[in-house]
C-alpha cells in the first residue's frame, strides 16, 4: 500500500523529473547490459590499441594511456559507479532513518545525544573524513562502499527527525495514544507509512551524492584499482597528464557521465520533493 | 539576558563537539588491523630515528587510554607530530599551508554566495516561467559537476589564458608587494572560477526555494497593499525574510567548500592544505593526514559556531 | 439618480483559471456604500466573497482575473486604473485588513517600523513626525506606544490585529476592506476589536466593507448586509430586516440553524446538501437542489433580484409564496 | 443525586518553564506554566458537561489529561471509583475502550494514508485483536450507519482526502463508537466546521446520546453552542473552574463577574449594535497568575480581599458553584 501511495504521487512530477526518470533508466540499462553494449572487454589487457589515439572508426572515445577502449571502460564505468551510489545510499539512508525515527520519536535524552552525533557529522567536512577512513582501512570496493554509507547518514537524519517530530503532533497520533496504542503501533501504522515518501525523495538525492563523492575519492587516488569507475578512469587520465596531450576524448566523456548521473538523481528526487511539499509549485 | 543564555549553550555544544572531533581524529588512526602506526615498523624506508621519537611521541608501549591521554595533552601543546616525508613539525607546515587555503577559499566563498544568491532571486521572480527554468537547470548542473572535473575542463580548454599551477610564478622577483599580490591574483584566478562556479549552483537553489516560500507569505501581501513599489517590496520584506535561512544552509556548506579545496587545490597544485591532504594520501603520511584532518574539523566547526551566532542576532525570533 | 455615489460595485465577475478552462467565481454581484458606511458581506466559506474583496481591492492572485462589471469609487471606476494610479489609491484611499491568525506583519521587522514605513515611504514624513504619529496610533489602538519597539512574535493574537488596525488607518484611507479581521480570535478579543473598529468608524466616519462568515458579527458591526451564495448575492438590505424577517430560502434556513443565545433548546434544522463546487455552478439558481420551495421554474435562469421593501432585495422566483 | 461516572479533584498540570541545559541553571527559581491548575468537578452519568473558556484557560489540557495523555498530570482523576492517574499502564486498558475522545481538527485526526475502513477499526485492531474478520466489518460498519454515513460500502475503502469536513468528523465519531464506550471527551468538535454543518454534527452527538447511552465532556470556547447541547456549564479561566452550573440558569443568570462579563459579550442577532462592555487586557501568561484570585486584574468588583487571598469554591444555589468573594451563599444575587 506504501509504495502504491508513493507511485501514485510519481505521475503528477513536472517535466524535469521526466527528464530524469528518463535519463536515470538509460544509466541503468547501461550499467546492466555493459557486455553486450561494450565493443571490447576494458579487464582483459591482451588486445590493445595504440596509446592515447583520438577517436576513429575502431575506438569511437578514442584509447587510453595504455592502448584500452575508452568507449567500453565508460560503459563498465557506468556499473561501478551506480553501484557504489545505491549501496551507499542504501546503507545511509539506512542508518539515516533509524536515527531520525528515534530521536525525533522519543526526544529527551535521546534526541540529545543522536543530535550531537549528527551535529559531529555535519559539522565535519566529508571529503576529508571519506578519504583518511579509506586511506587507513585501505582502498577496496567494499573499504568505499562501506565508508561512504557510514558517513554521510547526517542529512537524512536531519530530515527524517524534522518530518517525525512534526507527525508526533499531528492529532491522528494523538488519537492513536488515546486508544492505549503501543510505541510501535504508532511508529508502524501513523509515522512510517507518511515518512516513507520523504525517504523515498531523500534516497534519490543521496544517490546523487554518493556518486559525486565516490568520484572525487577515486580521482584523488583512493579508488579500487581492480574495479573501473568513472573517477577512476579520471584519476589515470589526470596521472598521466592527458591535458598536456590535449586528450579531450579522454578526459571530458567520464566527467560528462558522473554530471549525467548525478543529474538524472537529483532530478527526480527534485520532483519529488516539489510533489510532496506543493509550496514550491507556483501559486495556484 | 535571554541571548546570553542562547549563547552559552552553543558554545557548550560546539565544545562537547570539539571533544569528538578529538576523539574520532585519535581512532581514526587506531583503527582495525591495518593500524598505520605499527605498520610503519615494518617499513623499510622509515628512519631509526623518526621510529624512536614516534615511541616516545605516541608511547606506544602504553595501553590505549594511555596514548589518548598523551594524544590530548600533543594537540594542546600544539604538538601535533612530525611528518614522514618532510621531517618537520606537521603545526609548522599547516600553518603556512592554511594561509594559502584561507586565501583562495574566501573570495571563492563571497563569489559563489553573491551570484549564486542573485541567480536564485532572479529564478523566484520568474517563478514558473522559462527562466525560472534555465536558473533551476542552470545551478543543478553546475552542482551536479566534480570540481576537478572542470579544473581539468578549464586546463583543457583556456590552459593558455591563466597561469595553471602553483601559487607564484616560480623564481619571479618583483619590485612591489602590489606586484607579487598581483601575481598571486593571477595564479588565484582559475581555481576560484572552479570552485565558486560549483558551489554557486547550492546558494542559488537555497536561495530560489527560500524566496519562492517568502513571496507566498501574507505580509508580501500586506507590503503590495501598502502601494510599495516591486523593488522595495523585495529588498525590504522579501529578502531579510529570505536570507535567513540561506545562512543557516551556507553555514552548514562550509564541509562541503573544504572538500571542493582539496579538488581545486589538487587539480591546481594550489600549496593550501588541500594539496597537503592530497599530497600526504599518496605518501600515506598519517601525522600529517591526522594533523590536517583536525585543523580543518576544527576551522569548519569554528565557522559554523559563529554563522550560528551571528544568525541569533539577525533572526529575532530566537530566543532560548 | 444619485449626484455623486461614493462607492458602488455594478455586475462584478471574477473567473479563476484551473488547468486550461476558465471557472466563475463571483457572479454579477452589485451593491453600494455611502460615506461612513459599514456594509457586509457575509456568507459561509466558499461563497466567493473574499474573492470578491480581493477583486475591489485589485489583489488578485495571478491565475484569477476580473471578467467585467465596474467598481465606482470616489469619481472613477477603479478597474480601469493602471498600476501606477493602484499603487497612489493603494492604502491612502482604500485600506486592508487580513484575517487575525495570519502573519501579516513582517516576522523580522519591529512593528512601530513597518508603519513607519508607510508613512515615510508614502507621505513622505520624516521620520521624527512619523514616530510621532506611530505612538499616536498605538494609544489610539490601546497599546502603550513603548511596545512599538517589539518584534510580532511577542504579541499576542488580539495585539496583532489592533497593529494591523493601527497600520491600516495610517494614511487616513476614507475605505478599509476587512476580510474575516477577527476569525481565531476569542469572544472577548473579538469584542474589544469591535468596538475599536465601531469607535473609529464614527471618529473618522470611515467607511467598511466587513467580510465575515460569523451572522452575529455581521449584524453587531454592519449597517447594511449581502448575502451571497455560491458567488452571487443571494439577498441585500438593511441589517436588522434581512436577519430579523429573511426573504429569500437560504438565509431563513441559515438563520434558524444558527444556535442563539437566547432562544430555548428548540430543535435546529441543518440546512441539508451540500454548497455547489466552483466547478458545478448550474444554469437556474444554484441553491435549487437544496430549496424546499424550488421547481423546474428556478432551474431554468438566474433568479432577478426583486425589490421587497426600500433598500432589501432577494434573487429568488418564489418571494411572493414565501411567508414573510 | 445521580452517580458520579467522572470525578476531578485538584487536578493539576504544570509544565516547568526552563529549556536547556538544566545543570547550567540550578541556581534560578523553578518557574511553572500551570496549564490546569486546581481543577475539580464532578461528571454524572448520561449529562452532557460543557467545559467553556477562552483560549489559554487551559481547557485542551484538561482534555487531554483526562484521557491520562499527559505526564505532568498531578491530582485525582476517578472513573468508576478508580483513579486513572494513580493506575498502571495495564490497568489503563479499559479505560481506554470505555472512554474516547473526538478530535478538533477533521482533516488533522486522520492518517492520510489510510483508508476509512482502517481508521474507523483502529481501536478495534488495538483492543478487539482477536474478533474474525467480518464480526471487525459489522461493527464498522453498524459505527458507519449510526453517524449516518450508509451505504457504509460506499465509504469503506476511500482516503481522508475524498471526503468533505462534515464527513470526516463523521468517520472520527463512528471511531468512538466501535468500542461501545460509555464517556466521549470532545475537544471542540464542530469549532473547524462551517455553520449549517455544525448543527449537523450537534444533532447527531444528541442521537447518538440517547441510542447509545453515552456521557458527553466537552470542551469548547462558543458560548453560544452549549445553551443548544448543554446540560450543565463550567466556565474555565487561567486552569480553574470559576462557576459551574446548569447551563440554563449559568446563562441566564450569570454570578461569577467573569461568566457575566464572558455572556454579555457574546454578540447575537438580538442584540446587535448595543456597545458591549468589555473587560479590559488579555488573560495573563498561565506562567504568571496573579496573586489572590486570578481574575482580579480584569474584574470590575475586584476588592482588596480579592488581590490578597484566593477564595474557595462555594456553593451559593444547589448544585451551582462559583468561585469569587463577592458572590454570598443562599442570596439569590440577581444584578443585572
Amino acid at each position: 500500500m506504501i509504495i502504491e501511495g508513493a507511485f501514485s504521487t510519481i505521475k503528477q512530477i513536472n517535466k524535469m523529473g521526466m527528464v530524469g526518470m528518463v535519463m536515470l533508466l538509460a544509466l541503468i540499462g547501461i550499467a546492466v547490459f555493459a557486455p553486450f553494449l561494450a565493443p571490447y572487454d576494458p579487464y582483459d589487457l591482451t588486445d590493445l590499441g595504440e596509446i592515447m589515439q583520438g577517436p576513429d572508426a575502431r575506438h569511437w572515445l578514442g584509447t587510453d594511456e595504455i592502448g584500452r577502449d575508452l568507449f567500453s571502460l565508460i560503459i563498465y564505468g557506468a556499473r561501478i559507479s551506480l553501484l557504489i551510489g545505491f549501496s551507499c545510499a542504501f546503507i545511509s539512508i539506512f542508518i539515516g532513518t533509524i536515527v531520525g525515527l528515534l530521536s525525533g520519536y522519543f526526544g529527551g535524552w535521546l534526541d540529545d545525544v543522536l543530535m550531537r552525533i549528527t551535529d559531529l557529522f555535519i559539522v565535519i567536512p566529508r571529503l576529508p573524513l571519506v578519504l583518511i577512513t579509506v586511506a587507513v582501512l585501505g582502498p577496496s570496493l567494499f573499504n568505499t562502499i562501506l565508508v561512504i554509507g557510514v558517513l554521510i547518514w547526517a542529512g537524512t537524519a536531519r530530515i527524517i527527525r524534522v518530518q517525525t517530530m512534526s507527525l508526533k503532533k499531528r492529532q491522528f497520533v494523538d488519537r492513536a495514544r488515546s486508544l492505549g496504542a503501543s510505541h510501535f503501533h504508532i511508529v508502524r501504522r501513523h509515522i512510517l507509512p507518511n515518512v516513507m515518501p520523504l525517504v523515498f525523495a531523500n534516497t534519490v538525492l543521496v544517490v546523487a551524492t554518493s556518486i559525486y563523492l565516490e568520484s572525487t575519492i577515486s580521482f584523488l587516488g583512493l579508488g579500487d584499482p581492480t574495479h573501473i569507475s568513472w573517477g577512476m578512469i579520471l584519476h589515470y587520465a589526470f596521472v598521466s597528464l592527458a591535458m598536456t596531450f590535449e586528450a579531450y576524448w579522454y578526459l571530458v566523456p567520464p566527467g560528462v557521465m558522473i554530471i549525467l548521473a548525478v543529474l538524472s538523481f537529483t532530478m527526480c528526487g527534485y520532483a519529488f520533493d516539489e510533489v510532496l511539499n506543493p509550496r514550491l509549485r507556483r501559486r495556484q | 539576558m535571554k541571548s546570553k543564555n542562547y549563547f552559552v549553550k552553543r558554545i557548550g555544544y560546539s565544545l562537547l563537539t570539539l571533544w569528538m572531533i578529538l576523539t574520532l581524529n585519535f581512532f581514526l588512526f587506531r583503527m582495525l588491523p591495518g593500524d598505520p602506526i605499527r605498520l610503519l615498523f615494518s617499513d623499510p624506508r622509515v628512519p631509526i630515528e623518526t621510529l624512536d621519537k614516534l615511541k616516545a611521541q605516541y608511547g606506544l608501549d602504553g595501553s590505549l587510554l594511555q596514548q589518548y591521554g598523551l594524544y590530548l595533552a600533543n594537540v594542546a601543546k600544539g604538538e601535533l607530530g612530525t611528518s614522514f616525508v618532510y621531517n618537520t613539525p606537521v603545526s609548522e607546515i599547516l600553518a603556512e599551508r592554511l594561509v594559502n587555503t584561507v586565501i583562495l577559499l574566501l573570495p571563492a566563498t563571497i563569489l559563489s554566495i553573491l551570484m549564486g544568491c542573485s541567480l536564485g532571486i532572479i529564478a523566484a521572480l520568474k517563478n514558473g516561467r522559462t527562466a525560472d527554468f534555465i536558473c533551476l537547470s542552470l545551478s543543478q548542473l553546475l552542482w551536479a559537476t566534480p570540481v576537478f572535473w572542470l579544473g581539468l575542463l578549464f586546463m583543457l580548454f583556456a590552459g593558455n589564458l591563466l597561469p595553471l599551477a602553483g601559487m607564484e610564478t616560480a623564481g619571479a622577483s618583483f619590485d612591489s608587494w602590489w606586484a607579487r599580490a598581483m601575481d598571486i591574483g593571477r595564479h588565484m584566478a582559475m581555481p576560484m572560477i572552479t570552485l565558486s562556479l560549483v558551489m554557486l549552483g547550492q546558494y542559488a537553489i537555497i536561495m530560489r526555494n527560500s524566496l519562492i516560500d517568502v513571496l507566498t507569505e501574507d505580509y508580501m501581501l500586506v507590503a503590495k497593499a501598502k502601494g510599495f513599489s516591486r523593488t522595495r517590496q523585495l529588498f525590504s520584506h522579501a529578502l531579510p525574510n529570505a536570507a535567513l535561512p540561506v545562512m543557516t544552509l551556507a553555514a552548514m556548506n562550509l564541509g562541503l567548500l573544504i572538500g571542493g579545496a582539496i579538488q581545486t587545490e589538487t587539480v591546481f597544485t594550489w600549496p593550501g592544505v588541500g594539496r597537503l591532504v592530497f599530497d600526504a594520501l599518496i605518501s600515506r603520511d598519517y601525522p600529517v593526514l591526522q594533523g590536517a584532518f583536525l585543523v580543518i574539523s576544527v576551522c569548519a566547526l569554528i565557522a559554523n559556531l559563529m554563522a550560528d551566532l551571528l544568525y541569533k542576532q539577525i533572526d529575532p525570533r530566537l530566543e532560548l | 439618480m444619485r449626484d455623486d455615489p461614493y462607492f458602488y460595485v455594478k455586475d462584478l465577475s471574477v473567473e479563476f483559471q484551473l488547468g486550461k478552462n476558465y471557472y466563475t467565481a463571483v457572479h454579477q454581484i452589485s451593491f453600494d456604500l455611502k460615506k461612513g458606511e459599514t456594509f457586509g458581506l457575509a456568507g459561509e466559506s466558499g461563497c466567493g466573497k473574499s474573492t470578491a474583496a480581493m477583486a475591489i481591492m485589485r489583489m488578485l492572485q495571478d491565475n484569477a482575473r476580473i471578467r467585467e462589471g465596474t467598481v465606482w469609487f470616489q469619481g472613477r471606476d477603479i478597474l480601469s486604473l493602471n498600476q501606477a494610479e493602484l499603487r497612489e489609491l493603494w492604502w491612502k484611499e482604500m485600506a486592508m485588513i487580513f484575517q487575525a491568525s495570519l502573519n501579516s506583519l513582517n516576522p523580522v521587522k519591529k512593528v512601530g517600523q513597518q508603519i513607519l514605513e508607510v508613512l515615510t515611504v508614502r507621505e513622505g514624513m520624516n521620520n521624527k513626525l512619523a514616530w510621532e504619529r506611530v505612538e499616536e496610533l498605538f494609544t489610539l489602538i490601546g497599546i502603550q506606544p513603548e511596545r512599538a519597539r517589539d518584534y510580532p512574535h511577542e504579541f499576542s493574537g488580539g495585539m496583532r490585529q489592533r497593529v494591523m488596525i493601527a497600520m491600516a488607518i495610517c494614511l487616513n484611507p476614507s475605505l478599509i476592506i476587512a476580510d474575516e479581521c477577527t476569525t481565531a480570535l476569542d469572544v472577548m478579543i473579538q469584542a474589544q476589536i469591535m468596538n475599536l473598529m465601531k469607535d473609529l468608524n464614527k471618529k473618522f466616519n470611515l467607511s467598511m466593507i466587513f467580510i465575515n462568515h460569523d451572522l452575529s458579527l455581521i449584524s453587531d458591526v454592519c449597517d447594511r448586509v449581502a448575502m451571497m451564495y455560491a458567488g452571487r448575492i443571494v439577498e441585500s438590505g438593511p441589517v436588522s430586516d434581512v436577519f430579523l424577517n429573511p426573504a429569500h430560502p437560504y438565509v431563513q434556513m441559515l438563520i434558524k440553524a444558527l444556535p442563539s443565545m437566547e432562544q430555548g433548546t428548540a430543535q435546529l434544522l441543518p440546512i441539508p446538501g451540500v454548497p455547489p463546487r466552483l466547478k458545478e455552478i448550474s444554469a437556474g439558481c444554484s441553491f435549487l437542489p437544496r430549496c424546499p420551495y424550488g421547481d423546474k421554474g428556478c432551474s431554468l435562469e438566474v433568479p432577478p433580484s426583486v425589490e421587497i421593501a426600500p433598500g432589501h432585495s432577494a434573487a429568488c422566483f418564489k418571494i411572493d409564496r414565501l411567508s414573510i | 443525586m445521580k452517580k458520579s461516572l467522572f470525578h476531578v479533584n485538584d487536578l493539576n498540570v504544570w509544565f516547568s518553564a526552563r529549556k536547556g541545559f538544566t545543570l547550567f541553571q540550578r541556581n534560578r527559581p523553578q518557574k511553572f506554566i500551570k496549564a490546569v491548575d486546581g481543577l475539580s468537578f464532578d461528571l454524572f452519568e448520561g449529562e452532557t458537561l460543557a467545559i467553556v473558556g477562552e483560549s489559554g484557560s487551559g481547557k485542551t489540557t484538561a482534555a487531554r489529561a483526562f484521557m491520562a495523555l499527559m505526564r505532568e498530570a498531578r491530582g485525582e482523576i476517578s472513573f468508576e471509583d478508580r483513579n486513572i492517574l494513580a493506575g498502571s499502564r495495564a490497568g489503563r486498558i479499559d479505560l481506554r475502550t470505555k472512554i474516547q475522545m473526538i478530535f478538533q481538527d477533521p482533516f488533522d485526526a486522520m492518517n492520510p494514508r489510510e483508508t476509512i475502513f482502517k481508521i474507523v477499526s483502529e481501536p478495534l485492531s488495538i483492543h478487539r485483536k482477536n474478533l474474525s474478520v467480518n464480526d471487525r466489518r459489522e461493527i464498522v460498519f453498524q459505527a458507519l450507519r449510526d453517524v449516518g454515513l450508509t451505504p457504509p460500502e460506499d465509504f469503506e475503502k476511500r482516503f481522508p482526502h475524498e471526503l468533505s469536513g462534515g464527513q470526516r468528523q463523521r468517520v472520527l465519531i463512528a471511531g468512538t463508537l466501535v468500542l461501545e464506550p460509555v464517556l466521549i471527551i470532545a475537544d471542540e468538535p464542530v469549532s473547524m466546521l462551517d455553520a449549517s454543518l455544525k448543527v449537523e454534527i450537534l444533532n447527531l452527538l444528541a442521537d447518538l446520546r440517547k441510542k447509545r447511552s453515552l456521557t458527553y465532556l466537552m470542551v469548547t470556547h462558543d458560548l453560544a453552542l452549549t445553551r443548544y447541547i448543554a446540560d450543565r456549564i463550567a466556565i474555565m479561566y487561567l486552569g480553574k473552574i470559576l462557576e459551574i452550573g446548569p447551563a440554563l440558569s449559568v446563562l441566564d443568570r450569570p454570578l461569577h463577574p467573569y461568566s457575566q462579563a464572558l455572556i454579555k459579550v457574546v454578540p447575537t442577532l438580538e442584540n446587535a449594535g448595543k456597545k458591549k462592555t468589555v473587560l479590559t487586557g488579555e488573560i495573563p501568561h498561565p506562567s504568571d497568575i496573579p496573586k489572590g484570585c486570578r481574575f482580579h486584574p480584569r474584574c470590575p468588583q475586584s476588592t482588596d480581599l480579592c488581590r490578597v487571598q484566593e477564595p474557595e469554591t462555594k456553593e451559593i444555589v444547589p448544585n451551582r458553584f462559583v468561585h469569587c468573594h463577592n458572590v454570598q451563599p443562599r442570596v439569590e444575587h440577581t444584578n443585572n
